[in-house]
This record gives C-alpha cells, structure tokens and sequence, in this order.
C-alpha cells in the first residue's frame, strides 16, 4: 500500500463520509457544507486520477457555484438554527432496503463484469485536448452539443428570472385570498411536529 | 492493492445510493436537491473512471462530464428558483406540500 | 339506387341543422330530414323489389365498393339485401316517429336532435355495410349518441343509467372487435369484406373460437340473456324518443349483427352453439315475461318486455332454419315499430301526467282517448293479437323452430311459445290497469289529448305494424331470401 | 258455384262498419252509428241467407254428398316446405250453418241494442265493437285453415275483451275481461301447440289437405304422427288434445270455464251475442271442424272430449241451481249446454247413422244459439227494467213485461226439453246418441237434463212470479227495437225443432235422419216436467221452502254455491305460486343477482381503483421508491429469474 492507495482512500471516505452526513443531518446548513465537502473529495479523486481540467471545473462549477446558490437558497427560506422535519421511521427504513437492495445489486453485477481495456494510444486529458474536441465540427467533434448546452443555459436562465420573478399583483392578491387557510393548516402541523418534539425529547 | 475501476465504480455507486436514500428521506426539497447533486456527481465519477481505465484514447467521457456539469449547473438554479417560488407562495419547502399532481 | 344517399342525406340534415338558428327551425329540418329518410327507404325498397322481379337473383344489391384503408385491406362496402332493406324501413320509421314525438324537447334543442340524426346515421350505414370494419365503424357511432341522449336529457338515475348502458355496450363492441380481428385474421386471405370471408374456408377451432365472441358481442346489444341488465336501466332514464331509438333501432343493430356477422361468417360455430343460444334466448323470453309481470313502471314494463321479445329474435336465430330466421328479422322489423309506439304512448302518457306508476294512474281512457287508444293497439300487439305485426313474428318464429325435431328445440319452443300467455298477463295488468278503471286522480280530468305531432307520429308507426299485421307476405317475400343465403352454409354442413 | 264476393262480403261489410265505426264514429256518425252498423248487418245476413240457400239447395251437394268447397284460398304467410297460412273461404255444411247462426243472432242484438245501450256515451264504440266481432266470428267459421282460425280465434278473443270491459270504469268489469283474456290465452297456448305439432307431422294447415292426410289410413303422415310418441301418448293424440285444449278454453269447459261467469260483467246483448250464442260455441265448432280425424284416427282424444263435456255440464247445472244472478245462472247454463254439445261429439261416430251425435250436438249449438239468445235479451229486459242483476230485486214481473215474460217462457220450455219446442228435439237426439254409445254418459245427461229443466223455472218462476212486485212502473218494456228480436228469437225457439237437420248436417256430409223414438222420450221429458214442478212448488210463491232445503244440506250448498271452489284454486296458482313464486323472484333476481353482478363488476373496478389511485399520491418520493424498487425487482427478474 503506498502513498497514492492511502490518499485515494482517504478521498473516497471523504466523500462518502462527508455526503453520508450531507444526507443525514437535521441542520440544513450543515448538511450544505457536508455536501460541499463531499464535492471537493470528489474533486480530490478527480486530481488523483490526473484529470486536472474536471477537478477544477468540479471544483468551480459545484463547489463554487451550485453549493453557495443552495446556500443562498437556505438563507432565504430557512430561520437561522431551524432544525429540518423528521421523516418517519418506516420511509427511512424502506429507503435504507431500496438503496442497500440497489446498492448491492449494482455492485454484484459490476463485481462479476470483466472489464475490457480498449487498445490505442492514451489521450492527453489536458486543457487543450478537450477544448479542441469540444469545439471542433468534426466527424467527433462536440460543437453542436455545446451549442445546444449554450442555449440551454441560456433558457435556463431566462426560466430562472420568470419563475422567481413576482406575480403580478392581482394574482397575488388572490392567492393571499387563498393563502390564511393554507397557512394555518401548515402552522397546525408544524404545532403538532413540534410537540411530537417535545414529546420525544 | 492499488485502486483500480472498481474501487471507483464502488464509490459512485455507494455515492449514488447515498443520493437516492437523501432524495427518499429528506423532506426539505433544498435538501432533496443536494441528493440529486450527489447522484450527479456519482455518474460523473462513473464517466471519468470508465475514460481513465477503459478508453484512455478518447475524451469522451471527459467531455460528457462537461456537459452533465452544465446542466446541472442549469437544472440546480432552475430548481432554487422553483423552490423560492414555492416557499413564496405557500411558505414552506416541504415536500409534502407540493403534491398538486395528486389523483 | 345510390345506397351512400341513405348515408348522406341525414349527415347533410345534420350540417344544415348546425346552421340553424333557433329550435323551430332545427325542428323543421330534422322532420324534412327524416321524411326525406323515410321517401329513400321506401325508394329503396321499390327498386329493390323492381330489381329482384326483374330476375336479378345476385345475393347483394347495389354494391358499392371503394377502397378506403388500401394497408389493411379496409373497403367502403356497401349493399343491400332483403333483411337489410327490411332493417332500413325500420329505421326511417322510428326516426321519424322519434323526431315527431321530441317536438317538445326544451334543452338543448339543437344538439337533441343532432344526437338523433347522428344515431341514424349509425344504424343506415350498420345495415348497408359489407366491410367488417366500416360495419364496426358505423356500430360505434350510434352507440355515442344513446350516451348522451340519456346522460343530458334523461331523467331519473341518468348518469348511472347513461354509464351502464354505455359500458356494457362498449364491452359488447370490444367482444365485436375481437371476433372481428380474429375473423380478419383467421382466413387465408387478410380481408373485412363480409361476402369474401362467407366464402373463405374458416377452421372450426377458429370458428368455435370466434363464434361466442361475435355473438355475445352484438347479442349485449340485442340483450342477450345475462348481459340484458342495461335495458331496464338505460330505457327508463332516457327520455321518450331516446328509448324509442334504443329499442327501436339500436337493439337491432345486435340482432342483425348476429345473423349478418356470426352465424353468416362462422356458421360451424353457430351450428355448435345453437342449442346455447336458444337456451339462453328460451330462458330471456320466459324470464323477461315474469320479470315484467312485477313492474309497476310503464316503462320498465315495456323495457323487460323487450327483452322477452328481443329473445324471440335471438330464438329464431339460434334455430337455424329458414323460417325461424325470416320470423327472427320479422320480429326484429316487428318489435322495432311496436316498443317505439310502446315509449312514445308511455312518453305522451309521463308528459301530462308525470308518472309512470301503474299504481297511479288509472282510467285514461276516459281522458285522453286517442293517447290510450294507442296504448290500447300497441299492448295488443305486444301480446300478439292478429293483424298485428307482433303475431306474424311471432307465428313465423314458432312455425320456424318446430321444424327441428331435437328434444331441447323442442322444449325451448314450448317454452317461448308460453310467453304468448304471460305476455298477455303483464300486458292486461299495465292496460287494465292505467287505462281502464276509475280516474285515480282528480287532476288528470283536465288532461289534453295528444297533439299534432304526437297523432302523426303514432299513425305513422301503427301503419307499419297494421301493414305488416295485415298482409305479412311480401315481407315474407323480402326476407326469406336473405334469410336463405345465410342459411345456405349450414343446411350444406347438415347434408 | 258461390260467388267469391258475396262469401267475401259477408265478414267485410262488419269489418268495414268496425274500421269506419271506429274512426269516424264519434264525429261523423255519432247517432246513427247504431242504424249503421245493423244496416251493415243487415245486408250481410241477407247475404249468408243467400249463400245457404245456394249452398245447400244448388251447388254444395255432389252424389248426395254435402262437399267441403273452398271457393277462395289466398297465400297470406307462407313458410317453408308447403306450410303456408292461407285466408280462405271454406264452404260446408257446419260453416253456412254458422254463417246464418251468428249473422242472424248477431243482428238481432245489434236491433236489440239500438234501444238497450241507448244514451250510452260510447254508443258508437260499442257498435264498432259489435262488428269487430261479428266480422272475426265469421271469420273464424269460415276458415279453411288451421292457423287461419287461430287467427281469428284471437280476434274473438280480443273482441270479447273489449266487449266486456266495456264499462271500462268498473273495476269489476276490467277484471273481468281481463280474467277472460287471460284464461282463453292459456288455452290458446295449447291451440297454438296443438297446431305445431300437427302441422309437422301433416306437412300442412289446409284442413281439407289435414283431415285427408290424418285420415286415410295408408298415408305416411298418419304412420308417423301415430308412431311418434311423447310420454306414451303419439303425437296425433297430443296434437288433437292440444287443438281441444283451445277449443275447451273458448267453450268454457270444466277446468277452463271460469271466465264465462265473471264475463257477465258485460252488456247484457254482448253476453247474448258473445257468451251464449256465438263465440262460446266456437270450440264446439273447432271439434267439429276437426272431427273426422277425431273420429277415424283419434278416438282415445274424443273419449277426453266426451269426459270432458260430460263433467262441464253436470258440475255448471249444479252450480247454475245455486247462483242468484240471473246472468251467471244463464252463463251456468250455457256452460251446461255446451258440455252437451261437446259430449255429443265425443260419444259420435263418423259416417252414417254412427254420426247421430255430430248431428244432434250440431242441432243443439243451433237451437241453442236461438233459446239461449232469447234468454239472454230477456234477461237484458228485466234487467233493463229492475237495474239490477240479482235475484231478490225481482219478482212478480210477468205483468210489467208480458212479452219478456211469454218469450222467456218460450225459451225455458225449449231449454228444458218440453216438446214440441226446439231444444226437446235437438236434446233428443243427444241423449239418444249417448245411449248408444256410452250408457254411463247418458244417466249423467239424463240427470243433467232434468237439472236443466229446474234451474231454469227456478230462474223463470224466482223472475215473473215468486212474489207481488214493488216496482214502480216507471218505464214500459223498452219499445220495438227491443221486443221485435224477443219476438223472432221466441218463434225460432219454438219451431226450428222441426227442421230436418240430419238433411243438411252431418258428419260425412251424406243425408241422415235422426231418429226419433216415443219410448226413449218418456224419461227425458219425464224428469223435465218433474223439475219444473219442484221449481213451481218452491218458487211459485214466496215460502220458505227453497231456503230450508239448502240450510237442510248446507255443506254441500255451500260448496256448489261457490262453484266447486275452482276460482279459488286458480286465485291460488296464479297469485300465490305464478306472481310470489316465478314472477317475484324472477324479478328480483333480475335486479339483485344478474344486475347485481354487473354491478358488482362495476364496483369492483370503483373499489380497485380506489385503492390503487392512492398510489398517485403526488408525492415525488413516493414516485421515486416505486420506481426504485421497480427497477431493482425488474433487475433481479431479468438477471436471476429470467437471466436474461
């Protein structure tokens, strides 16, 4: 086991550890950071496999980019030290049997398939590489879908700015109409969560 | 023993199912968002390791790991504008409340 | 003749009846639609008669045959043969007895009537057709009309109503659709056309197969016994020209579909089957006559009735013989024009007094005279008095099944044959009762006679029954032949 | 050679007044419906008088040989292999008698009526009625094919439907009528059958082609239908007692016979027309019509009939002492004398002096329409006059109504068998045949006979004298139109006895006299005068006699007086095991067992989707373990349990 083996395996922990944890934690923020954790130990086995360019975009487009919208996203919904729903025993345990089912089922199938390690000359996965491939109009090469991901980010965007824009008014005093029910529906339960709470602790 | 394609297929596949058992749990939709993340991330380590050790003479791989972090650049900011949308409309991002396409 | 006229000339009523403005004139249309139906159809039988004198002995008229759907061999084929100008006749009778009996429809006037012209449509072209498919085609354009006309001008239960009929009906027609495709696929050559595939050599498993699909299929709509259940439900909800339509044309529809399509096409398995057919029918016709002797609603009276009637047709069918089937399509022609009559009286009857309880009403004769004078004829019709078209059904139905000597042909005819007295039972009891006796109430002093449409309607459907009640021969004469061709297979099988 | 239109205009010129009548009769004929319905009637009475005349004095006879002409036969329905139903005209001695009969009974109602139904609200309806029957009753004598007499057999069924439900507002007289239709309807079942089966094994509905093929003994046909046998009794026996069956319900027979009774609930001139004259003795006539195979291939069905007829006329003259109706006694006794007829027929042979009973039993349908009319419209005066049915409202008449009175006297010496009247001869020659044939059968008549002559005196005596009248005399007899048929009817039935009968009528159609033997009269006519005494002594004058002698055998005076309790038996079978037994459960599995299924379908599907719906709950968790773990159970499907 030498130098390389332990760190691969420190990454891996970490990344497995760090989005266990992101998956678990009732503190929304927390489970933010764990995640970003998991990502940059994703990132970490990227550089480990030496493809630099992917580690850094994984590094630029989640860890930098994703991750701090969801952020922005928990502190324009959540409460500081609000603490997440509890999900009931009986979806948490059927989840665990989905995932361990899958999991394992998966990893059997993938144990018993021998890969095949294709002949040919190894290709630099360097910065170069890839921008050439990417833009080229070749038979192989990968204009046109990233064009296609360029307009879609665009009507991603365009799509963002409509949702989250305001609703005129009218309709939003309708919905306010509409809203105390809802709300007090929703303050029932929480009420009653937070007793189940209380009951617990 | 020296780390090879399966160890990180093991890994995105534990990964991926960490992402399907978050998705499945949580209530929140921001974290549900996070899992869906995760799983993301679980297919593109896929990508990688299958271009590392099967098809080191090509890029593909690469260049769909590209694309997919892309789109999950888009589809994440879809989403929190979705998820914003409802929190004003109905003050919560509880899953449970956003069951529209009941029956 | 062009027969694609009696296709088009109520599609043409019912595009000029959508221009229409307000209710008289969409009344007005439809009547001149439907007598220009009724001057087609006795065109039809003219120079059907003219054709056939002439010596021209071809087993279908007037054929037309285009290709429609060249990929699966689908045709627009039409042509007519006795039975089917005899269905014809029926038909342009009850639409327009029908229309003239809704004269006082207020809802939805418009679309009321385009329901009723749509539902010809339906049934002309069943009868004309000779392509499985377009026979199926056309099958399935009058079952929506029946949907609507007892979901939005019903009354009572309408929406079950409504729901069941048309269910059971749809089942009935996948059942069709099935045997359909099992017929198309089970020759050696991939064809609908109904006169190619009576010459195609069918293989007796196919047939055995097939045969109880086809014929349960269409005998749901003709109330086949234990899939009759929608008949008492659908014709009391559905308002007056609705349920004339219903039992007047669209239970024949499955009659005809019987003879035309299942025994025609598959006679093996009708061979097969008929003593099951005519054990069923046996136990429709008895059944159907004491389920009705407990009715205390007119219309549930004639309902269950038709389905000890509709049994007779099913009866001559199942027997196999010329005359059994000549008396199966007599009694089909028969019933039609008689049960239409049936509801419009019971229609007329519920419109000024608003009850259909036998219980409630009671010497109508003393204030509506014509009204009951008709409910008077059409009950003893019902019951099969001579000079009536019932008895010349009936008669030839009974003279039809004592031709086969076996012991259950036997015991069903006797039993159907008991049916002329139970018949007579629930017949007197609904007459004696609403028509004869004091007047139960005193509100019904004041009561009106029938109007001019209703007169008009009433002496057009009692003409077809008195006209064939008088002088059944040329009916007879009209029919038998057809009645020979889909016979001829089976009595080649018996010899 | 008859002339085809005159034989045809016979039953049309009723039919037209029917349809005409009934169309129009309201508006353009609403008084002088009446004169134009027996104007009508009229022609077509003078038109049979022509045809029997021509009939039997110029072409019916050929070798001295009354022959079976058939001047008319149109195509009507035709089935398969030679079965056809024809309309058509049938010629022969039976059917112009009938002709004459029923034309001649049924104008003098119709003249009867002009005064009796007067002021009737629907007196143009009733006229119409009239003839609709009228035309169907001669319609059914003249058929020359089985099912054509079905056919009209129906039509008289429905016409006296209709006549007795006439006053439609009496609940009584709707259940009547209904009782009647029904009743004659089961009967008809077995006409129907009887029909059927005899169709099938003679290949025909002529009757001249069935009796020719039923009867000669070489014939196929015959071999067959004998040979052929169900339950031990062959097909021609079932066929005949089938055929009988209808004829027995029309005729109102022992088992069949209670709606003749209750049928008095109509006008009193239609129960002389319908329920005494005519259309009661259509089974007769059917018999008669059928009789040379009866007689040459089926005797075991004619000792059925002879039974039959032999109980109907004692137990209706046993019950016919009881009634206090003066209507049900009559129907009583026309039930009485109709099991007379029939028997005669039963005990008869065919051919030659063996066919006395053919003979006489004819001879008595006509002497009988004839007295039994008389009685009839007599009793249709005194009810006129009393405004009631009953007994006791009478009495001490014979002054207020002194033609009703003579006329009526008439008619109850001719019915008891008092000579020289009518009925005296043609009972005669019953009894005689009787004698010869079945001695058990004769005492029975004989008994019967002089029952006869009792209960009608008990009627006669109990009507015009019994006690003084308390009537006021507020209306006279009812005119002319009404005394002038009493008055025809009246020397009919005192003179048409000596008609040569056995000369026009008899079962081969050859010439017969019937016999006539002084001694053999002394008993009948003995026990007839020894019945009207012990009427006379009890209801001559009011005492109370009659009353002690019933209380004397109470039971038994109970028991006729209600009729044997046949009606209660058949309340019985239709109420309690038809409507509870068949058409309740019939109806109720119906509603609850086969659409219960369908409905239970229809729910099943409701409470499956129900519960299925539940798994689109809108959650997308949800969505995603299901579909979760349909991957995975897909997955081990494929590889482990397929291996794919």
């Amino acid at each position: 086991m030498n130098g390389s083996t332990i760190i691969f395996y420190l990454l891996a922990a970490l990344t497995l550890g760090c989005g266990m944890v992101a998956v678990t934690t009732r503190q929304i923020f927390r489970a933010a950071i764990f995640l970003l954790f998991s990502l940059i130990g994703i990132a970490g086995i990227y550089f480990w496999l030496d493809y630099e360019f992917i580690a850094a975009v994984q590094v630029v487009v989640y860890v930098g980019g994703i991750v701090v919208l969801i952020i922005f996203s928990i502190f324009l919904t959540h409460q500081a030290g609000e603490q997440l729903p509890k999900q009931s025993l009986r979806r948490k345990l059927l989840s665990v049997l989905a995932s361990v089912c899958g999991f394992l089922l998966t990893i059997i199938q993938v144990w018993k398939y021998s890969f095949t390690k294709s002949a040919g000359t190894p290709v630099e996965p360097s910065v170069g590489n890839i921008g050439r491939r990417l833009l080229s109009a070749n038979a192989d090469g990968y204009a046109l879908p990233f064009e296609v991901i360029s307009m879609l980010l665009l009507a991603a965007m365009v799509g963002c700015i409509v949702i989250a824009m305001k609703s005129p008014t009218a309709v939003v005093s309708k919905e306010n109409k509409a809203q105390p029910e809802m709300v007090t529906i929703d303050q029932k339960e929480q009420k009653i969560l937070v007793e189940e709470e209380i009951g617990e602790v | 023993m020296q780390p090879g394609i399966y160890h990180l297929l093991l890994i995105s596949t534990a990964l991926f199912f960490i992402g399907v058992y978050g998705f499945f749990t949580r209530r929140n939709l921001i974290t549900m968002l996070m899992s869906i993340e995760l799983i993301l991330n679980s297919v593109n380590i896929n990508f990688i390791a299958f271009n590392k050790y099967l098809w080191a003479n090509k890029l593909d791989g690469v260049l769909f790991t590209i694309f997919i972090m892309a789109i999950a650049a888009a589809e994440a900011a879809v989403a929190i504008a979705i998820i914003i949308n409802l929190y004003r409309s109905r003050q919560s991002i509880d899953v449970k409340h956003a069951e529209e396409l009941k029956w | 003749m062009n027969l694609t006229l009696l296709i088009i000339a109520p599609l043409i009523t019912a595009v000029t009846m959508l221009l229409m403005r307000n209710a008289q004139q969409v009344k007005w249309t439809s009547l001149v639609g439907s007598a220009i139906q009724l001057v087609l159809a006795f065109a039809l039988l003219f120079v059907f008669q003219n054709e056939r004198s002439a010596g021209n002995t071809e087993q279908m008229l007037f054929q037309q045959n285009y290709t429609w759907f060249s990929a699966w061999n689908i045709h627009f084929h039409v042509g007519v043969d006795g039975i089917s100008v005899a269905m014809i006749l029926l038909t342009a009778f009850v639409v327009i007895a029908g229309v003239l009996v809704s004269w006082n429809v207020q809802k939805m006037v418009k679309e009321f009537y385009l329901m009723l012209i749509l539902l010809s449509i339906g049934a002309y072209g069943f009868f004309l057709s000779l392509d499985l498919f377009l026979l199926f085609f056309f099958l399935e354009i009058a079952v929506l009309p029946k949907f609507l006309l007892i979901g939005i001008w019903g009354s009572g239960e309408k929406e079950y109503s409504a729901n069941k009929l048309a269910l059971m009906l749809m089942g009935g027609s996948a059942l069709v659709l099935v045997g359909l495709l099992g017929v198309y696929f089970a020759g050696s050559e991939r064809t609908f056309d109904l006169l190619k595939l009576s010459r195609l050599p069918i293989p007796q498993e196919t047939q055995r197969l097939l045969f109880p699909l086809l014929f349960a299929g269409f005998g749901v709509f003709t109330a086949l016994f234990p899939f009759h259940t929608w008949v008492p439900d659908g014709h009391s909800s559905a308002p007056t020209a609705g349920s004339m339509f219903l039992a007047g044309i669209s239970m024949k529809l499955g009659g005809y579909g019987c003879l035309r399509v299942a025994t025609y096409i598959l006679p093996e398995g009708a061979k097969e089957y008929s003593t099951i057919i005519i054990a069923l029918a046996a136990i429709a016709i008895l059944y159907g006559a004491f389920a009705t002797m407990m009715q205390k609603d007119l219309k549930y009276i004639n309902a269950y009735s038709s389905v000890s009637h509709c049994g007779f047709v099913l009866l001559g069918i199942g027997m196999l013989t010329k005359t059994a089937i000549t008396g199966a399509v007599i009694q089909m022609v028969s019933h039609g024009l008689m049960t239409a009559l049936f509801f419009a009286v019971i229609g007329m009857i519920y419109d000024r007094t608003h009850t259909r309880s036998v219980k409630k009403l009671g010497g109508l004769l003393k204030v509506m005279p014509f009204i009951t004078t008709i409910f008077f004829i059409v009950g003893l019709c019902s019951l099969g008095l001579p000079g009536f078209s019932g008895f010349v059904a009936e008669m030839t139905v009974f003279m039809g099944s004592w031709e086969r000597p076996e012991i259950p042909y036997r015991v069903a005819t006797i039993a159907a044959c008991m049916s002329i007295v139970v018949t007579a039972v629930y017949i007197l009891r609904a007459i004696g009762q609403t028509a004869m006796g004091p007047v139960t109430e005193e509100r019904y002093m004041t009561l009106k006679d029938a109007s001019w449409n209703e007169k008009l309607a009433a002496v057009i459907l009692i003409t077809g029954i008195v006209v064939i009640g008088v002088a059944p021969f040329w009916l007879n004469d009209l029919v038998a032949p057809g009645a020979h061709h889909i016979i001829e297979k089976i009595s080649q099988l018996n010899n | 050679m008859p002339n085809v239109i005159i034989l045809v205009l016979i039953p049309f010129l009723p039919l037209a007044s029917f349809l005409i009548l009934g169309l129009f009769g309201k508006s353009i004929f609403r008084n002088t419906s009446g004169l134009a319905g027996t104007l009508s009637l009229f022609v077509s009475f003078l038109l049979s008088i022509y045809t029997s005349f021509g009939y039997f004095f110029e072409y019916g006879k050929a070798n001295g040989i009354y022959q079976k002409l058939v001047p008319l036969k149109l195509s009507w329905l035709e089935f398969s292999n030679g079965l056809s139903i024809d309309m058509g005209i049938i010629l022969d001695p039976i059917s112009v008698m009938m002709i004459m009969v029923v034309t001649f009974i049924s104008l003098m109602v119709h003249i009867y009526s002009l005064t009796y139904m007067k002021g009737e609200e629907r007196f143009s309806t009733y006229y119409s009625y009239l003839s609709l029957f009228t035309f169907s009753m001669l319609g059914l004598v003249l058929s020359s094919n089985i099912f054509q007499i079905y056919i009209f057999w129906e039509l008289v069924g429905v016409s006296s439907f209709l006549l007795i439900g006439f006053y439609y507002n009496k609940p009584s007289a709707v259940a009547a009528s209904k009782k009647a239709f029904i009743v004659t309807r089961f009967a008809d079942l077995g006409f129907l059958i009887g029909i059927l089966v005899l169709s099938f094994y003679s290949g025909t509905l002529d009757f001249n082609t069935l009796i020719q093929r039923l009867t000669s003994p070489g014939s196929g046909e015959l071999k067959t239908a004998v040979t052929t046998s169900f339950l031990g009794i062959s097909a021609l026996n079932w066929g005949l007692a089938l055929v009988f069956m209808g004829g027995a319900g029309k005729s109102a027979l022992f088992p069949l016979h209670i709606w003749l009774p209750d049928a008095m609930e109509g006008p009193t001139p239609v129960s002389a027309l319908i329920h005494a004259a005519t259309m009661v003795v259509a089974g007769v006539y059917l018999v008669a019509r059928l009789f040379p195979v009866l007689a040459l291939s089926a005797p075991e069905v004619l000792e059925l009939i002879t039974l039959v007829g032999v109980i109907t006329a004692l137990i209706a003259a046993l019950i016919a002492c009881t009634q206090t109706d003066i209507k049900r006694v009559l129907a009583y006794s026309t039930m009485s004398q109709i099991g007379f007829m029939m028997f005669a027929l039963g005990v008869s042979g065919y051919g030659g002096s063996n066919g006395i009973g053919f003979t006489a039993s004819m001879f008595h349908l006509f002497t009988h329409a004839l007295f039994k009319a008389l009685l009839f419209l007599g009793a249709g005066s005194v009810i006129h006059y009393v405004h009631s049915n009953e007994m006791k409202d009478m009495g001490g008449l014979k002054k207020h109504l002194p033609i009703t009175h003579i006329t009526f006297l008439i008619a109850c010496l001719a019915i008891a068998g008092v000579p020289p009247f009518s009925g005296f001869f043609s009972k005669e020659g019953i009894l005689l045949a009787a004698y010869e044939h079945n001695p058990a059968v004769f005492w029975l008549a004989l008994a019967t006979s002089g029952l006869t002559a009792y209960y009608m005196f008990r009627l006669y005596f109990r009507i015009f004298w019994y006690k003084a009248s308390q009537q006021h005399k507020h209306h006279g007899e009812g005119g002319f139109a009404m005394m002038l048929p009493l008055i025809l009817l009246a020397v009919g039935a005192a003179v048409a006895g000596f008609i040569p009968f056995g000369r026009f009528v008899s079962s081969d159609g050859s010439l017969l006299t019937l016999p006539f033997h002084w001694l053999f009269s002394i008993a009948p006519v003995t026990l007839g005068l020894l019945g009207i005494f012990s009427a006379m002594v009890l209801f001559k004058k009011e005492n109370g006699k009659a009353d002690q002698i019933s209380s004397f055998m109470s039971r038994v005076y109970k028991l006729v007086y209600h009729k044997f309790y046949v009606d209660e038996i058949y309340l019985f079978i239709t109420r309690k095991v038809l409507f509870s037994m068949v058409g309740r459960p019939a109806a109720w599995i119906d509603r609850n067992i086969i659409d219960g299924l369908v409905n239970l379908s229809g729910a099943t599907t409701k409470a499956v989707s129900e519960r299925i719906k539940v798994i689109q709950s809108g959650k997308v968790q949800h969505y995603g373990l299901y579909f979760l773990f349909g991957v995975i159970g897909l997955g081990v499907l494929l590889i482990y349990v397929i291996k794919f």
